[in-house]
């Protein structure tokens, strides 16, 4: 079943991963935010690694389209348009001619009206990341003597010079980057995805287990019984629960605010949903003729709710607990998006990566990595789930099938 | 019609007692959260002032005006009084501005926005739901599990989601904000352009949310209903399949109706956030700001509203269940 | 044929739902409707309360005739992001609480939309230039009384002229009502006196010697805070009864102003204010012309994330608030936007936040602890992580109590404190400065005790505010490193503000280390920071907003914060200077974890350009104080349209 | 041996069940039968032998997963198991034939009035049919059942078990069809409502309301006051064919005979001990077995019953059964046999 080997596969990562890849999740490895995913080769590492020459064809061409797009050729001609120069002289595709009439006319402290700071910004920019573009000599790596203090050549790297990745000592697949804080994104993720899980399934039982509760006894008692419950119930329902818990997880305060307070909390205020759907359930049941007959052969209220109502609406219940799990996680991340979620220091939780990336706006800058994995891996969980759901609803209701 | 009055009556009950108790928890949940909100305002008041004394005067004029002084029942039959009178007193994070006009406009947005999401996300859930059942295979099997995975996504996430293909990428639709960040409001086509544009996002976003559990929900019922005997009996009577599906959908729909009913508290909760995500003028941020503000009378007033929304829009559904149900009298009337 | 009727159910009910979706949308209408006949009201009212009719009329015409337009005219609007949070209260400038940050904003670089100061201070010369002064104030022989006199030219809104009357009153007003800005002056201002219609003086209040007991704060007098009318401020005393609170509350919608831009229009989405055509600064005595933008426009938005998407889409001109990551809008988006200086820091540093310790916490009375948690802290990673680096790095300004502007640097000796200084991420230094002090890991417990008991701190900051939460986990990285047990824990801001501004006793448990900011650029700055990070004289406040929260005392430094304000002699600050930086970086009270501006000044110049810039050649100096702040204002008569 | 008109004549028809997993069940294999008017056909036979299956097959209406395979079905010498399955709906379904569920207690859409189904149902065939004269009908024939009429103003939910029951016996001759097919009407109630339905249904009979009848059922004795012929059904195969006499009081084939086996004095009491008869279950029709189905569970199996295929044969009196012995050797066998 689709949704069982998801889970399955989820589960599986979250439990292997940690074992291969032993880094805190929560540590510190990158100077900057946001690194985008790839792998990081030790530049240091590779200057004192073996040098093999490879000749590959167009090697130059790249090297100077990576600093050179189009659009900044058709910048340079409208610069030099401005600066006078005859536009029938200018050939974009001419690299070389292009950087020279550059070179020779670019005047950074040059004021040009109606041009605003931006682009001047740009052409400055520009200019800088021009200077010895097309230069192919060679570049020396010296060294500082310690007693005469001037430089030593070390080494010499030509335009025609790779390294073996293999080879450099120090090499770090960061497969979703880094994120605002400057940890390892898929590691921090798993690590939350695991908590979070946690989260779900604390949640997730505590309110299936109230819900019950209270939905077999008012729907199968009914009468004073059914009215007390359901006026909790529909006391919880009406005031949404998502209030509820914003109140209540700020009452806690951050400081108290560990994974299972939230989880607890969550579950306190999330069995409404559970205990009406079993309530609706076993009203309908309670007056099936099994129950009667039951009834009438003078069984006790215990042995019918366990024997004539319970297996009757276990699959619901099991699908009740699923969704709540699923709710559960929901919930975690909706609160942690409003910076009430888990305090950050002790675990990484998918809402509070959400939260920081939303923070340091990842969505505007467009780091995806820092923000679309944690959501597609709530969807997936949460999806995985209501699969099972469906499928168990087949398992248990032969009706389901076609 | 007897067993009906029954129920009403009995509905009519509960709902006014949930009413006040719901009155009460909204008066005293915020009111146990930590910390002193009049300090807090005082603190803000009395930047840089030097001597204990002054601060303690102001200290006093204004727990006396918000009456924080006062023992807790006392507040609470105050503020009863006051909010029967629609005086939901003065906001402490934004004094001197007052709750009534701090809600004023957010609650008009957050019900123009959220009560037809809300609805219509039940609406197309219940259809593909139905149709699920009903079309079974290719349809089955594939819209059914992707409205299912696309509800899977927190609120906020599908609100972010949405914001960044159609709001920074595509720039179809804007980013945030209630109306065109250009735009004085006023009754003008221009305005009313801008203001149905700008509803498309935070409204899709709760929409989208909304559909998979519905549909979910809708399916199983429909298929439990589509093998029931009276749908074959009524086959064999010659009836057209179109009117059976009618039947089916209708008796599959019903519990649904108290779904909806259930799901608008929660939904409101998640349909929050999006305002948030879409800077929407509504209760959400409204909501939060109280919350990080301390801002009792703006918490209570927030939730009494939200609660009072619900808890109508709870009781409206249950009695109309009620009249097209009639499972419910017989059930009353045993 | 079933499948396709029930896809044309489906079909009519997604067409019901946006027939609803339609439908709702008429109902944020009765809203603005509502809203918008109250604008009128107010309008209504206003004329009531004008003298002068036509001035008014003139306003009343543009308010219709834009009304009627619907959409405030791109081209002459100026957009903001960043200083206006939630919806405005009131328009009160003697009230803190108007939530009114685009209107009202007295201190060190005023806000003068609006309202205006007899100065204008420039962070970039430190100067301050006369606005509705005329010619730069002057003190008497013995540094006892400033005098300046009002522009001629100087009106109010009403028309009627500004005169020394209002400045004396409006101070009168502060003192009797006790208002903050009365707090934070009655102890250095004594009187402020009209001689004439025009003429100001400003009496210092003297101590024994018969000194002014600080000129410096008198001096800043002239450019931190406003000037309001004497007769709108008597209206007000009348409405409220001279009650006090009622004072601060009081909305104020009615009141008289005698800047270029008033209230044009304010709901839950937007500020937006609107230039008044007979601003008297147009006069050849002051601008000579009037601001560029016609509209002054604030849209509200929930969080920075909201502001920055609409920067980037060019829906916001000037953005005051933490861009994170500025740098990409324009080097990965290639969109017109640029910020005072085209690479890092980006921006003018000006204030400090500041990690302090809480000296009565265990162990931190130890300068060997507090020096080691501040020199095995990672600055490199708190500069590029938290603030994305907009902020100087420490190498490039090294840490004293002067923030990174060139006037400041100039104060001290910076090779008189080398030696004190530290990088940061100094592990091994720590480690060592620790041993040597015998705070040593005794149980192997793999952390230090100090006379047996464990070192464990909780560093703290509030809930949300992202860089700061950020720089502080850093902070507590850097404490696990060297066997210190840090945790970090952020309070809402609303129970943390209360808790660090309690200053009449010692602080509670979970505030060992805190973050406060310190103040930014000023005409009394260094002093007033340096003031606010090592004088003792806050210890005992019930509600100490002016610093020292950690507790430090230091008589030695007491003495020089004493005496700096009356000290003119250059070299004398220097060297007095010069021993603070030495005491702070010596006793380490606090520690400066990053550079951050005064306001961050960000713009798209996708309608206006000229926005200041580094070298932009104005004279003075146009500094990038969001074209709304002190001297920075001078920016709204220098923009112009990209494509006019 | 009277030669009435023939109403319903079924050829060699064969539906299967086609599971979600693509396989075939052969629930209905090759089956004949006649009935004419004024008679009444019982089936009996097992739980889970294809009797119930027949029943809807008869129908010729088919959805999954039933599927029509093979055969023909003739109602009043019209073939309908040709026709456009709209067609039977409109002509055939409820007209020509009608059909009493098994569990009729829930064969009536709860949430609506039992007048409102009338309507639907007479509606389906004739539309332009005018409320009132829909009313007038159905109070007739409900008061001509004995059942009052305020049952159509009621929901189902508020009837009792025996009431729904007649009451949907009521709603399926409303169109006075021509074959009735009665699925175990009477299994889930009591004794005293079951009488009652019995008697209503051989009333219908009786009195011309239907034209014929088939009474399907797992209790036998049942059937010999109900019915004129019986047929007795095994493993989706007609294993034997006669009148309600012979087939109670000297079945021919062995699982007749089985069924049968415990019967002294007529049905009282003795309803629960009858499938335990025989030991054993019917065989899963998913790969039915290759010769007589029967044979694992048959006293008098031989070595080839189990590999040649069984068919049907005919005695000179026109009974009709499968069984490699000839009738002779049959009541040998039981002769000394048991």
């Amino acid at each position: 079943m689709v949704g069982f080997s998801i889970f399955v596969v989820l589960l599986l990562i979250v439990f292997i991963y940690p074992l291969i890849i032993k880094d805190a999740p929560l540590a510190i490895i990158a100077r900057g935010t946001f690194f985008p995913p790839g792998i990081y080769v030790s530049a240091f590492d590779s200057i004192n690694t073996p040098k093999y020459t490879l000749n590959l064809p167009g090697a130059a061409v790249k090297r100077i389209a990576s600093k050179l797009s189009d659009d900044d050729r058709l910048a340079m001609k409208e610069w030099l348009v401005i600066d006078g120069l005859a536009e029938d002289e200018i050939d974009i595709e001419d690299t070389v001619l292009l950087l020279e009439q550059w070179m020779n006319r670019y005047d950074p402290t040059k004021r040009v009206a109606g041009m605003t700071n931006a682009r001047r910004n740009y052409f400055i920019r520009l200019n800088n990341s021009l200077q010895g573009l097309l230069s192919i000599e060679d570049i020396s790596i010296a060294v500082r003597n310690a007693e005469t203090g001037d430089l030593e050549e070390k080494a010499l790297i030509t335009t025609s010079d790779y390294v073996n990745v293999n080879q450099v000592a120090n090499v770090r697949f960061l497969p979703l980057g880094t994120d605002n804080f400057g940890r390892d994104t898929l590691t921090e993720l798993i690590a939350a995805a695991r908590v979070s899980l946690q989260i779900g399934f604390v949640a997730g039982i505590i309110a299936t287990l109230i819900g019950l509760t209270l939905g077999l006894l008012s729907g199968y008692i009914g009468g004073l019984v059914d009215d007390i419950i359901m006026f909790f119930t529909n006391l919880f329902t009406v005031i949404p629960s998502f209030v509820l818990l914003i109140l209540i997880s700020f009452s806690i305060g951050q400081e108290r605010r560990g994974a299972t307070t939230v989880a607890v909390v969550i579950g306190f205020t999330s069995w409404v949903w559970t205990a009406r759907a079993v309530r609706a359930q076993v009203v309908s049941l309670r007056n099936r003729d099994h129950v009667n007959l039951s009834k009438l052969s003078g069984h006790s209220i215990v042995y019918i709710i366990l024997n004539d109502i319970l297996p009757y609406i276990a699959s619901y219940v099991v699908m009740a607990l699923i969704l709540q799990i699923s709710a559960g996680i929901l919930a975690e991340a909706g609160l942690s998006i409003l910076g009430l979620g888990p305090r950050t220091t002790d675990v990484p939780t998918l809402g509070l990566m959400m939260n920081w990336a939303m923070i340091y706006q990842a969505h505007v800058l467009g780091k995806w990595w820092a923000y679309l994995p944690v959501l597609i891996t709530i969807a997936l969980i949460t999806f995985s789930m209501n699969l099972m759901n469906t499928g168990l609803d087949q398992v248990f209701n032969p009706a389901l099938r076609d | 019609m007897k067993g009906y009055r029954k129920y009403f009556l009995n509905k009519l009950g509960w709902f006014l007692i949930t009413l006040v108790c719901a009155f009460i928890l909204n008066f005293i949940l915020p009111r146990l959260m930590p910390g002193d909100p009049v300090a807090a305002i005082v603190s803000r008041m009395a930047q840089g002032l030097s001597d204990a004394r002054g601060v303690q005067a102001i200290y006093q004029q204004y727990t006396e005006l918000f009456g924080t002084n006062r023992p807790m029942h006392e507040q609470f039959f105050i503020y009863m009084r006051n909010v029967l009178q629609g005086d939901f007193g003065f906001s402490f994070s934004q004094y001197p501005r007052t709750v009534a006009d701090a809600l004023k406009s957010s609650i008009l947005w957050t019900i123009a926005l959220q009560f037809p999401a809300i609805i219509v996300g039940w609406l197309i859930g219940n259809t593909l739901g139905a149709l699920a059942a009903y079309l079974k295979g290719g349809f089955d099997k594939v819209i059914m599990p992707v409205s299912i995975f696309v509800s899977n996504f927190p609120a906020f996430g599908m609100a972010i989601i949405l914001m960044v293909i159609f709001g920074v990428t595509l720039e179809w639709f804007p980013t945030s904000g209630g109306y065109g960040f250009d735009l004085i409001p006023e009754f003008s086509w221009n305005f009313i352009r801008s203001v149905i544009i700008h509803y498309q996002l935070p409204f899709w976003s709760i929409v989208l949310i909304a559909i998979g559990g519905q549909a979910i929900g809708m399916r199983s019922m429909s298929i439990y209903e589509l093998n029931a005997d009276y749908v074959k009996y009524a086959r064999f009577m010659g009836i057209k399949d179109r009117k059976i599906i009618g039947y089916v959908f209708r008796n599959a729909m019903l519990p649904q109706i108290t779904g909806l009913a259930l799901s608008i508290g929660t939904m409101v909760g998640g349909a929050l956030v999006a305002e948030i995500v879409f800077s929407y003028p509504g209760l959400g941020y409204t909501i939060l700001n109280g919350v990080m503000g301390q801002d009792y009378p703006l918490i209570s007033a927030t939730t009494l509203i939200i609660t009072i929304m619900v808890l109508s829009a709870n009781f409206i559904i249950e009695i109309l269940y009620g009249v097209i149900d009639p499972r419910i009298k017989a059930a009353q009337a045993d | 044929m079933l499948r396709n009727k029930l896809m044309a159910v489906l079909g009519a009910i997604v067409v019901v739902s946006m027939v609803l979706a339609g439908c709702t949308t008429p109902t944020p209408e009765t809203i603005i409707q509502t809203v918008e006949v109250e604008k009128v009201v107010e309008k209504t009212v206003e004329v009531e309360k004008i003298v002068e009719k036509e001035v008014e009329k003139i306003v009343e015409v543009q308010v219709t005739a834009e009304a009627e337009e619907g959409a405030l005219p791109r081209q002459e609007t100026l957009y903001f992001n960043g200083q206006q949070w939630g919806a405005v209260v009131g328009w009160n400038p003697y009230s803190s609480s108007n939530n009114n940050a685009m209107a009202i904003g007295q201190g060190d670089n005023a806000r003068v939309i609006m309202f205006e100061t007899p100065y204008l201070y420039n962070m970039l010369d430190g100067q301050q230039y006369p606005l509705l002064a005329d010619g730069p104030w002057s003190w008497n022989a013995d540094m006892t009384e400033i005098t300046f006199k009002i522009k001629d030219a100087a009106k109010w809104s009403d028309g009627t002229p500004v005169t020394a009357e209002d400045v004396a009153y409006t101070w009168e007003a502060h003192v009797k009502y006790n208002t903050p800005t009365a707090a934070s002056y009655i102890d250095y201002v004594d009187a402020i006196e009209a001689v004439d219609e025009k003429t100001v003086v400003i009496k210092a209040k003297l101590n024994e010697e018969g000194n002014a007991v600080n000129p410096l704060t008198v001096a800043a007098y002239v450019s931190s805070n406003y000037v309001m009318q004497k007769a709108w401020t008597q209206t007000l005393e009348e409405r409220v009864g001279g009650d006090a609170t009622e004072f601060g509350a009081d909305p104020a919608e009615d009141v008289v102003y005698s800047g270029p831009y008033h209230k044009f229009f304010t709901d839950d989405t937007k500020a937006v204010y609107v230039r008044d055509d007979n601003y008297w600064g147009q006069d050849a005595s002051m601008w000579g012309k009037l601001p560029a933008p016609k509209y002054l426009a604030h849209t509200i938005f929930k969080d920075n994330a909201a502001g920055s998407v609409a920067l980037a889409k060019g829906e916001v001109d000037v953005s005051q608030q933490f861009n994170s990551n500025v740098n990409l809008l324009w080097e990965s988006y290639g969109l017109p936007i640029s910020t005072y200086l085209p690479e890092a820091p980006y921006h003018i540093g000006a204030s400090l936040p500041t990690a302090w310790y809480n000296l009565n916490a265990y162990g931190l009375d130890q300068v060997a602890v507090r020096k080691a948690i501040a020199i095995a802290v990672d600055y490199p990673t708190i500069i590029a992580n938290a603030m994305t680096n907009q902020s100087a790095t420490f190498d490039q300004v090294p840490r004293s109590l002067m923030n990174p502007t060139e006037g400041e640097q100039a104060l001290y000796d910076h090779d008189a404190v080398k030696d004190l200084q530290w990088a940061g991420n100094d592990i091994e230094g720590a480690n060592k400065l620790l041993d040597e002090a015998g705070i040593v890991d005794t149980d192997g417990d793999g952390w230090r005790e100090y006379n047996g008991q464990k070192l464990s701190y909780i560093a703290t900051c509030p809930n949300g505010w992202s860089d700061w939460q950020a720089a502080i986990e850093v902070v507590a990285a850097a404490g696990k490193e060297i066997g210190i047990d840090i945790t970090t824990n952020y309070p809402e801001w609303s129970v943390y503000q209360t808790v660090v501004t309690k200053s009449d006793a010692p602080l509670p448990e979970g505030y060992d280390i805190f973050m406060m900011g310190t103040n930014g650029a000023g005409p009394t700055q260094p002093w007033a920071r340096v003031r606010q990070i090592l004088s003792s004289e806050w210890i005992g406040l019930p509600s100490n907003w002016s610093g020292n929260y950690g507790g430090y005392n230091n008589p030695e430094a007491d003495a020089l914060i004493q005496a700096i304000p009356s000290e003119t002699d250059p070299d004398k600050l220097k060297e007095m200077y010069t021993e603070l930086v030495r005491i702070y970086l010596t006793d380490v009270p606090s520690f400066t974890l990053m550079y951050r501006p005064g306001v961050f000044h960000t713009v798209n110049e996708t309608v206006w350009t000229n926005f200041p810039h580094q070298d932009d050649g104005t004279e003075p100096p146009v500094p990038p104080m969001d074209c709304t702040d002190g001297w920075g204002i001078a920016c709204l008569y220098n923009i112009e349209p990209v494509n006019p | 041996m009277n030669m009435g008109k023939t109403i319903l004549e079924v050829n060699e028809l064969t539906t299967r069940y086609i599971t979600r997993f693509g396989e075939s069940v052969y629930a209905v294999d090759h089956v004949s039968l006649k009935v004419e008017e004024g008679k009444s056909l019982g089936i009996a036979g097992e739980s889970g032998c294809g009797k119930s299956t027949l029943a809807l097959s008869l129908m010729g209406y088919y959805f999954a997963p039933l599927h029509y395979m093979s055969g023909q079905i003739i109602i009043d010498g019209r073939n309908i198991s040709g026709m456009d399955p709209d067609d039977v709906r409109k002509a055939i379904l409820g007209k020509e034939i009608a059909y009493i569920p098994q569990a009729a207690m829930n064969a009536l859409n709860p949430t609506q009035k039992v007048i409102r189904f009338v309507e639907d149902v007479i509606r389906a065939h004739d539309p332009s049919a005018d409320k009132k004269a829909i009313y007038e009908r159905a109070t007739k024939l409900f008061e001509t059942l004995g059942l009052p009429p305020q049952v159509l103003e009621k929901y189902p939910v508020e009837l009792s078990g025996g009431m729904k029951q007649r009451t949907v016996i009521a709603v399926s001759v409303l169109l006075s069809p021509k074959v009735l097919i009665a699925d175990e009407p009477s299994s889930a109630l009591d004794v005293t409502s079951q009488k009652m339905v019995i008697k209503m249904i051989k009333q219908l009979l009786h009195d011309g309301m239907i034209g014929s009848l088939i009474f399907i059922t797992h209790e036998l004795p049942l059937l010999y006051n109900v019915t004129d012929d019986i047929m007795v059904m095994y493993a989706g195969q007609i294993v034997e064919k006669g009148t309600a006499h012979e087939a109670v009081f000297d079945p021919l084939h062995p699982y007749s005979k089985g069924l049968m086996g415990s019967i002294i004095v007529p049905e009282e009491g003795l309803r629960d001990v009858k499938l335990t008869a025989i030991p054993g279950v019917p065989p899963n029709l998913k790969n039915p077995p290759a010769g007589c189905r029967f044979a694992e569970r048959c006293k008098y199996v031989q070595p080839e019953c189990l590999v040649t295929s069984v068919g049907l044969r005919k005695t000179e009196d026109d009974r009709i059964y499968r069984c490699i012995f000839s009738e002779k050797e049959l009541r040998e066998a039981y002769k000394n046999g048991v």
